[in-house]
């Protein structure tokens, strides 16, 4: 298990190399820089000051030497400067940081805490009125484009209470904070709640129909011992890892809603880092996604483990 | 019994027991612990011995279902024992397992008749009709209807799921037959169908069985020679007749003594053997039976006795007697 | 709960005379006399689907025993059909500009009105879902077949062959969705081809992981061993008997991700991404320029918003149905 | 039958079918019997023939769909359980009534440490502290003799060897002391030294607590050694039922005196060459197309026209009831 | 009542600007949030809507003069003013930012947009500290409209212009606090202004809100006390008046002219025909209805009057080919030339319409697409990312292009230089006729309004027939405030000058 461990963590380690690569030579690949895309900010184009200010930028080195200058920086943890701000990047990155992880964390919790407990009522009462309405609520939730979401939530809240939340960073009341932080991540939570409902249910109904569910009902255990503690624990697997991935893939899901809400994440800060072609913001949030990504799936992969003890990590 | 068939040298499996949140292994399961044996061309093999003695373990074994820890196994003279999976397919054919357990050995999502049929679908023995109709006669040979063919196995009874595995591991014709208690959900008659089958596929075919079962008396008829685990290992291996008649191993013989008997006017439901089965991971010093063994001596408990032949090929692993047992 | 329970108990003693209950409720599994006797044997098969053997009778058994399923089904193959023939349903063409009727309310000329450019919503949405399923069915496919086969390769033959493409898909997922689809669409430009492919990448991670952890599990089960007894070669093991039994989650997550890749070119749409203008996606229909018009034109964002609701219902419906058909424990 | 204060279970005309799309399955077919206190009931027949789904009738937990019980009665010390709601269902289950079931690979929970199966067992009926419930978990497994309980009742089913895990489940259903206990062929997996040991345990702790037990089982001998009664099933329904001794000296039904044919015995003079078994020919009808009358009579050599009429059970003395035309001549053709 | 002191104005912002250095940008999402932040020479006055000559006042400047044939235009600088950092103000900031604005310096901006202003400027002197002269090659009188810009702040010498970029200093009424990119924009009162009870506000604060929609919600909900200045849409104007009814809205041109540029220099726009039968198939009044609700104006390069101080005369716009009230007859007309060039019914000209992925890019792209149709083009539309828009246009990679262009100042000069002259950056069509250039200059030095405005006339209407960048439309838009916030004006024919914000008070 130890060596196991050892390897695992060289190996996100290989995987963190690997996105570098990858994430570097991407953004290079695209078209443009953020010579062009200040210029065409500017309207025009001088060639003199281009070549200045590429210059200037070191973009104008090969891409092996850009590539040894930004990775040996990041693991010194000089992330270099952005380019749009000119100020350092990893100050531009780290107060957005514990935005994007309250409201994700939050989405990931609602999203689990709603998703789990409908779906197994949902796969218990398979086929009665509950499950139905229990799906199509769901599926609401999967049928509504976030962004839209969030703007009936805004207008609604315009609409009844006059008032909109607006982020403020350092909410001053338990309200404004529910309001800065709970509401977007429910409109997030609620879409993936649903892909999460979802599986729990199909899983649920397969395991619902093991002999050791009967085996508990034989004993006596009520309903809710054989639905959550025997058929919820055998049915998990799919479920943890629908919500690792949804985890992963949170980041774009909270884009829009960091759109919408107006919420200073990095989520949307990543979004235009690319649109600005900033590549230290880029490439640097990016790694720093990935290696929550990297985590996120360690932990998963450990949680197998825990939930099922047939499975067993060895060397 | 002119040429080996099967011969398992010094068969050994090991399981790392952990423990832990690091799972570190703190012992290790002897479940297999040094069996060897031979089975003869068109010859069955039983094997006997209590619960959890690597019985079933020896059998995946032979299959290479696990990888045995150490040991050789020779099917037809050939070393298998360490074949690549690809190597080993063609070998697949010559020889078969009944799984003990047939509910889960059955793929909840295929019909009874694809299961069955799979096998010669697989190595492109029949299809289409051809198919259809061996599988049906496969039905028919282990007693099943061919109008069960599209059930699935939930559908079907305990019994039915066995029978199942049985036209299976039949479908392919092979040379051996590893047969894990086979017929343990069977009723007596169904039981008695399917032992004649097998009795009469091995008489028309010369197949070879590997027999484990725990009933004594379907051994019996079967087997020609027995072998007697005993906590991964054997502890005495016979020819049948010979083995009955005259066990010499105490635990051949309370096992002998407790088989139930059809009379109710006969009761003796009184165990012969009591006290606690010792557990693999930390095998008794000496004799592993010497804890549950009314003759046990001091001898037994450091000296492990070897297995030696006490004559006629009745072979035996018991201190008493100058290593040939207790006598009758 | 464990108070009632013993006080149920104390109400069995050994040997007390027997006190037969009332009990008015409702229950679960057992049956109660009252209903016992009333049992409609023949509904009863028929419910369970005894009449309709083979063809057409068992889908209409299908579809009536499952009736969200075949409401499902029934919305998928009509918006298909739409995508197919939508040359001859749509009254107006698509992109005809018009800015004499901009902004019509729904009306017999114009059913669902006419957007700021005078162009037919109806129409729109009717061309949109070529479009829209195209994205949908599209990406699903394509990610869901390259997923299932990196899932069950992965998690069947584990070892370094599942660390690396566990690795690789790592790296997929480590690419947020849009951070890709935003590459994409700058370095290859907005197009049909393009969003289904940024949409399909990250759906292979998410399929090859369900798959995986379910292959994992599946692959200790004795009728694997059973399979592989026999001789069956790993890839047939895995597709013939691993994969069929991934194959309700795989239904699940697949037609849930059908609605969402929708959705995604939806919000593509709204952040400039997506299928490029003036082609009508329902996604681009609903994107930002048409929230400027939820209030005055409400009819601009409540048809494209029907229409992507329900082929999501649709594909869901559908999905759960086909999960508990294709379950054989549900056959009865 | 004169005291009725003695009995544990009381089962009459219990009905359980499957509604499945290839037709109605009659798995129980108006089957009555009877268990008192301390007796042992065995239910014998051929594999299929319904027995399970009996046992499951009276654990209400026949799976539906597509089963149901649809008619009879089943009382636990004279409540009809097919009466009472789910609540009050599940207070019986575990604690007045157990099960072991037949496939113990399956049937045990297998991301829950088998100790903390049983301890779950326990705390659901008897208050007691986790740790009490504990130590009784790994006393009941030391009970049904399985080495180092201790150890054992950490570790999960997959780890065990099938007999071990059968232990486990007789240890979980014992573990309450039920007044009824059905035991679904508890023994298979074991060796006969261990069959021995454990039906002498169930069979002491029948004792003990004067447990009723329905014994299923394919091993005659097995039954032999603890029944008191034994009813014999062929496709669902009751053909025979009497005292053990009487059965074994004298089955009035064809196809228990099949059965009885059937028994393998380890031979005491070795024939040193394999025997063929006696069988009954032909096969099982299928319990969607039964035979018209006797399902037996397509197997039977003694089959005549009358068989296409049901027989209805015939008392023979002593509570012996077969159901057969032709029961007075059984014992002369065979 | 009277002006009070005090308030924090709360606006939202509609994008996050790359950086604060308004030299260096050109964009107006720059000058709103800095401008207060300096000082100009001179500026427009800021209470009245319509920019021109008569409303320039002098800022920094106490008085200006044209002296030396109208070739030197003379500063006499306002004394006692102080940079935001105690730093004094002086003649040689204005020549430090002037030099570094024609690339006389050593310190250069990264970017220089505006350089072309100066072209006529031969250099900056100063005369103590207190009076700097500007010296021109030949008179150009608008030279003092440019200077009146927004566009045109005076920076102070002795921070580089990096750090400008992220932390401006000036002379202005407010005083840069802090700027998170994609967050806000904070600026505080300037105690030391040399403007005696100015400015009136205590602060002004931006929150960036890219979406338009979750904005305006904002704004109906009273989070905002002004939206971004003419950012309100048409239809969302509808919805702000019908959600808060008591919002002040005013509508006005903004002075961007959203024009069609023709890649002239290779097929199929080489041919003139073509290119006149395009702009004969234009229905201007189609984009302006679609659009804007009817709210937009027709015209030439120049704002059309009466906001604009340069637009045309109604009469002498229609008569340039495709302004002509009667749409079809023009399209048949266009139809005609199109089957001069070889097309027809049975021979469409297939033709890629370059765009950027923005909406108001998008939509007029999309309308033209339509109307093209009717003169047997296909269009297809071609979205190109911000980044590689410039760089495909000055690549001459694309055939007709759709673009705007915000004109910082209500004067030709300033037009014409910057979109028509051969040499400059922004003439992205590279359209040169070296006949208009010579008419460029003449009109350039008429000090006569009068004689001035009839020139323009004529060249712009020469402009619009040659098709080198036929202007569409020019587009209005909105701007809201709460009824308590007083002394706002919205420029009615600019939408760069007009964000000093120092009369701006709350009446709370
Ligand atoms: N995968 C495994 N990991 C660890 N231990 C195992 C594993 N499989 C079997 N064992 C152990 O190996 C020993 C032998 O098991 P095996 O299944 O071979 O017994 P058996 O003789 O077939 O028993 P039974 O008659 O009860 O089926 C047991 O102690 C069991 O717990
Ligand atoms: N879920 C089910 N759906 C349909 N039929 C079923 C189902 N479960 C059992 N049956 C049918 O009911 C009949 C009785 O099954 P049961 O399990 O009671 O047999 P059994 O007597 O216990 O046999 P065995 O001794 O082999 O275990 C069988 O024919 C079986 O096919
Ligand atoms: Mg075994
Ligand atoms: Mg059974």
């Amino acid at each position: 298990m130890f060596a196991y461990l050892v390897r695992r963590l060289f190996l996100m380690l290989v995987t963190l190399f690997g996105i570098s690569v990858v994430i570097f030579f991407l953004l290079r690949i695209v078209p443009g820089n953020i010579v062009d895309i200040l210029f065409a900010a500017a309207g025009y184009v001088d060639p003199a000051d281009k070549a200045n200010l590429e210059k200037e930028l070191g973009i104008d080195q090969p891409l092996v030497v850009q590539y040894w200058h930004w990775i040996s920086g990041f693991l010194r943890g000089d992330f270099g400067y952005s380019y749009v701000s000119e100020k350092p990047a990893l100050q531009e990155i780290l107060p957005r940081i514990p935005i994007t992880a309250r409201l994700a964390g939050l989405a990931l919790l609602f999203s689990a805490s709603i998703g789990i407990p409908l779906g197994v009522i949902s796969a218990v009462k398979q086929g009665t009125r509950l499950d139905y309405a229990l799906r199509v609520v769901s599926l609401s939730g999967l049928s509504l484009p976030s962004f839209w979401l969030g703007l009936l939530v805004l207008t609604a809240s315009v609409a009844m209470f006059g008032q909109m939340p607006l982020f403020n960073p350092n909410p001053q009341s338990f309200g404004e904070a529910v309001a800065t932080y709970c509401i977007p991540a429910m409109v997030v939570g609620f879409r993936s709640s649903a892909l999460t409902m979802r599986i729990t249910r199909s899983s649920m109904l397969e395991v619902l129909r093991q002999d050791y569910i009967r085996t508990a009902r034989a004993k006596g255990a009520s309903d809710a011992a054989v639905n959550y503690q025997h058929a919820l624990k055998n049915a998990i697997l799919p479920v943890i890892t629908v919500i690792g991935i949804e985890a992963a893939f949170l980041i774009g899901g909270l884009i829009v809603t960091e759109t919408v809400f107006n919420i200073p994440g990095v989520a949307r800060f990543l979004v235009e880092a690319i649109r600005w072609r900033d590549y230290p913001i880029v490439q640097n949030l990016v790694m720093l996604i990935a290696v929550v990504v990297v985590s996120a799936n360690f932990i998963v992969d450990m949680l197998y483990a825990v939930f099922d003890p047939r499975i067993r990590y060895t060397d | 019994m002119t040429e080996a068939l099967l011969e398992v040298t010094d068969l050994r499996k090991h399981y790392p027991v952990r423990a832990g949140v690091l799972r570190r292994q703190v012992g290790t399961v002897h479940a297999v612990d040094g069996v060897s044996f031979t089975v003869g061309v068109g010859e069955t093999l039983g094997l006997v011995g209590e619960s959890g003695c690597g019985k079933s373990t020896v059998a995946r074994s032979v299959l290479r279902l696990v990888e045995p820890t150490s040991g050789q196994i020779r099917l037809e003279g050939e070393d298998i024992t360490h074949l690549s999976k690809a190597a080993l397919r063609p070998h697949r054919r010559s020889m078969q397992i009944v799984f003990q357990d047939p509910f889960a050995s059955l793929n909840p999502r295929m019909t009874a008749g694809d299961i069955v049929g799979e096998p010669l679908a697989v190595h492109g023995l029949a299809s289409g009709k051809e198919l259809e109709a061996r599988t049906a006669k496969l039905f028919e040979q282990v007693g099943l209807r061919p109008d069960q063919m599209r059930n699935f196995p939930h559908q079907f009874s305990g019994g039915q799921r066995q029978r199942i595995c049985i036209a299976r591991a039949l479908a392919l014709g092979p040379r051996l037959i590893v047969c894990d208690e086979p017929v343990s959900a069977l009723d007596v008659s169904i039981q008695a169908q399917v032992i004649n089958l097998l009795i009469d596929l091995q008489r028309q075919h010369g197949f070879s069985y590997l027999f484990i079962a725990h009933d004594l008396a379907v051994v019996a008829h079967i087997s020609h020679r027995v072998a007697v685990m005993y906590l991964g290992r054997i502890v005495e291996i016979a020819a049948k007749d010979e083995l009955f008649r005259n066990p010499r191993h105490p635990y051949t013989q309370a096992l002998l003594a407790s088989v139930p008997i059809a009379n109710p006017l006969a009761r003796k439901l009184a165990p012969l053997v009591d006290g606690d089965v010792p557990s693999p991971v930390n095998p008794p010093s000496g004799c592993a039976f010497h804890t549950r063994c009314r003759f046990a001596m001091d001898r037994c408990r450091t000296e492990r006795p070897a297995l030696l032949d006490a004559g006629d090929g009745h072979q035996v692993a018991c201190l008493l007697n100058d290593g040939t047992g207790r006598g009758q | 709960m464990r108070g009632s329970l013993r006080g149920s108990n104390s109400h069995l003693p050994l040997g007390e005379p027997p006190s037969p209950r009332p009990s008015p409720r409702k229950r679960g599994e057992g049956e109660d006399r009252a209903h016992m006797a009333t049992i409609d044997y023949d509904l009863e098969l028929r419910r369970a689907g005894m009449h309709a053997t083979g063809g057409w009778r068992r889908v209409l058994f299908l579809a009536q025993r499952h009736v969200l399923g075949a409401a499902g089904l029934v919305i998928m193959t009509a918006f298909v059909l739409t995508a197919i023939f939508a040359d001859f349903i749509a009254r107006y063409d698509p992109l005809t500009i018009d800015a004499a009727r901009a902004l019509a309310r729904p009306s017999l000329a114009h059913w669902m009105g006419t957007d700021s450019f005078g162009r037919d919503v109806f129409s729109r949405i009717i061309h949109g879902s070529r479009i829209s399923l195209a994205v949908g069915i599209g990406s699903t496919a394509l990610g869901g077949t390259i997923g299932v086969i990196v899932g069950l390769t992965s998690g069947y033959l584990s070892g370094w062959v599942d660390l690396v493409f566990q690795r690789v898909s790592d790296v997929l997922q480590a690419l947020p969705l849009l951070v890709l689809a935003l590459i994409m669409t700058a370095a290859l430009g907005p197009s049909l081809p393009n969003v289904i492919i940024a949409i399909a990448i990250p759906l292979i991670p998410t399929v090859s992981r369900v798959v995986r952890a379910n292959t994992l599990a599946l692959r200790e089960l004795p009728f694997i061993e059973a399979a592989k007894s026999i001789g069956m070669s790993e890839v047939r093991i895995a597709l013939r008997h691993v994969l069929p039994n991934t194959l309700a989650p795989l239904i699940v997550l697949a037609t849930a991700q059908l609605g969402s890749t929708i959705l995604t070119e939806a919000s593509l749409s709204f952040l400039g991404l997506g299928i490029p203008e003036p082609y009508p996606s329902w996604g681009r229909m609903l994107s930002e320029s048409a929230a400027e018009y939820a209030r005055t034109a409400p009819w601009l964002v409540i048809f494209p918003g029907i229409a992507i609701s329900l082929a999501v219902f649709g594909a869901n419906l559908f999905g759960d149905a086909l999960r508990d058909i294709l379950d054989p424990r549900q056959r009865g | 039958m004169a005291d009725k204060s003695d009995l544990v279970l009381e089962v009459k005309n219990l009905k359980t079918v499957f509604f499945t799309n290839s037709g109605l399955f009659k798995a129980v077919d108006d089957v009555s019997f009877t268990v008192r206190r301390g007796e042992t009931l065995a239910i014998v027949g051929e594999s299929g023939c319904g027995k399970s789904v009996t046992a499951l009738s009276l654990m209400r937990l026949v799976p539906d769909p597509p089963g149901r019980i649809v008619g009879g009665s089943v009382s636990l010390e004279g409540t009809d359980l097919l009466t009472l709601d789910e609540a009050e269902m599940r207070a019986v289950r575990g604690n007045r009534i157990s099960m072991i079931f037949q496939e113990p690979m399956t049937s045990l929970n297998p991301v829950m440490r088998i100790g903390d199966q049983i301890v779950e067992a326990v705390r659901l009926h008897r208050v007691m502290s986790a740790k009490e419930a504990r130590n009784i978990a790994v006393e009941m497994l030391r009970l049904v003799r399985i080495p180092e309980p201790a150890r054992r009742a950490r570790e999960y089913p997959h780890q065990l060897s099938g007999g071990m895990r059968q232990r486990a489940m007789i240890a979980m259903a014992l573990a309450c002391r039920p007044a009824l206990l059905i035991a679904d062929e508890p023994t298979t997996a074991l060796d006969v030294t261990i069959q021995a040991q454990i039906l002498a345990l169930i069979l002491d702790l029948q004792k003990e607590l004067g447990t009723g037990l329905v014994l299923i089982t394919h091993d005659l001998g097995v039954v032999a050694q603890t029944a008191q009664r034994v009813i014999v099933m062929y496709a669902g329904r009751k053909v025979e039922e009497a005292s053990v001794e009487a059965l074994f000296a004298d089955p009035k039904h064809p196809y228990t005196r099949g059965l009885m044919a059937s028994i393998p015995s380890v031979p005491a003079s070795g024939a040193a060459t394999q025997a063929r078994l006696n069988e009954i020919p032909g096969t099982v009808p299928s319990l969607v197309r039964l035979p018209q009358g006797c399902a037996f009579a397509p197997r039977c050599k003694l089959a005549i026209k009358r068989c296409e009429e049901y027989p209805p059970l015939q008392d023979w003395g002593g509570g012996h009831l077969a159901a057969c035309w032709r029961a007075a001549d059984v014992a002369e053709v065979a | 009542g009277g002006p009070k002191q005090g308030g924090i104005l709360r606006m939202y912002h509609r994008d996050s600007p790359g950086n604060a250095s308004i030299h260096e940008g050109a964009t107006y999402s720059l000058n709103v949030p800095f401008m207060p932040v300096f000082n100009n020479l001179v500026i427009y006055k800021q209470d009245v809507a319509q920019n021109s000559m008569d409303t320039i006042v002098p800022e920094l400047a106490e008085s200006w003069a044209w002296v030396n044939d109208n070739k030197t235009l003379t500063f006499k600088l306002r004394p006692g003013v102080k940079w935001h950092d105690g730093k004094p103000f002086t003649s040689a900031d204005v020549k430090c930012t002037f030099d570094m604005l024609m690339g006389k310096s050593q310190q250069k901006f990264r970017q220089n947009p505006r350089k072309t202003w100066y072209d006529q400027v031969n250099d900056i002197s100063t005369d103590g500290d207190l009076e700097v002269s500007f010296n021109l090659k030949r008179p150009q009188p608008s030279l003092l409209a440019l200077l009146a810009s927004g566009y045109t702040p005076v920076y102070p010498c002795h921070v580089s212009p990096g750090d400008m970029r992220t932390h401006p200093i000036g002379t202005g009424p407010f005083k840069f606090v802090e700027f998170k990119a994609n967050e806000s924009i904070k600026l505080t009162r300037n105690p030391d202004y040399w403007r005696e009870g100015r400015p009136y506000l205590d602060g002004i604060e931006l929150t960036i809100i890219p979406n338009r929609s979750t904005a305006i919600l904002a704004f109906v909900a009273g989070k905002f006390d002004m939206t971004f200045p003419t950012e309100v849409s048409i239809p969302l104007l509808k919805d702000v008046k019908s959600q808060a009814p008591n919002a002040v809205c005013v509508v006005e041109p903004n002075n961007v002219a959203t024009n069609i540029i023709v890649n002239s220099s290779s097929p199929p726009f080489d041919n003139i025909d073509i290119r006149r039968a395009m702009a004969l198939a234009l229905d201007r009044k189609a984009f302006i209805s679609i659009m804007f609700e009817g709210q937009g104006d027709v015209g030439g390069t120049m704002l059309p009057q009466p906001n604009g101080l340069w637009g045309m005369p109604k009469e002498m716009l229609e008569t340039i080919p495709g302004y002509g009230p009667d749409v079809n007859a023009n399209r048949e007309e266009a139809k005609k030339l199109m089957q001069k060039a070889g097309y027809g019914p049975d021979k469409h000209l297939a033709v890629k319409i370059s765009t950027r992925n923005i909406p108001v890019y998008r939509d007029p792209a999309v309308i033209l697409i339509d109307q093209l149709k009717s003169i047997y083009i296909d269009g297809e539309l071609d979205v190109v990312e911000t980044a590689n828009w410039f760089p495909k246009i000055a690549r001459k990679d694309y055939m007709l292009g759709l673009n705007l262009t915000g004109n910082a100042v209500d004067d030709p000069d300033q037009s014409f230089y910057e979109n028509y002259s051969c040499g400059s950056e922004r003439n992205y069509t590279n359209y040169c006729n070296k006949e208009i250039e010579k008419l460029f200059d003449v009109q350039s030095q008429e000090t006569d309004i009068a004689k001035r405005k009839k020139l323009v006339w004529d060249i712009d209407k020469k402009l619009q027939e040659d098709v080198a960048r036929p202007i569409i439309f020019h587009a209005r838009t909105g701007s809201c405030w709460q009824p308590y916030v007083k002394g706002v004006t919205v420029m009615s024919n600019s939408s760069y000058n007009g964000y000093r914000y120092e009369d701006v008070w709350m009446d709370k």
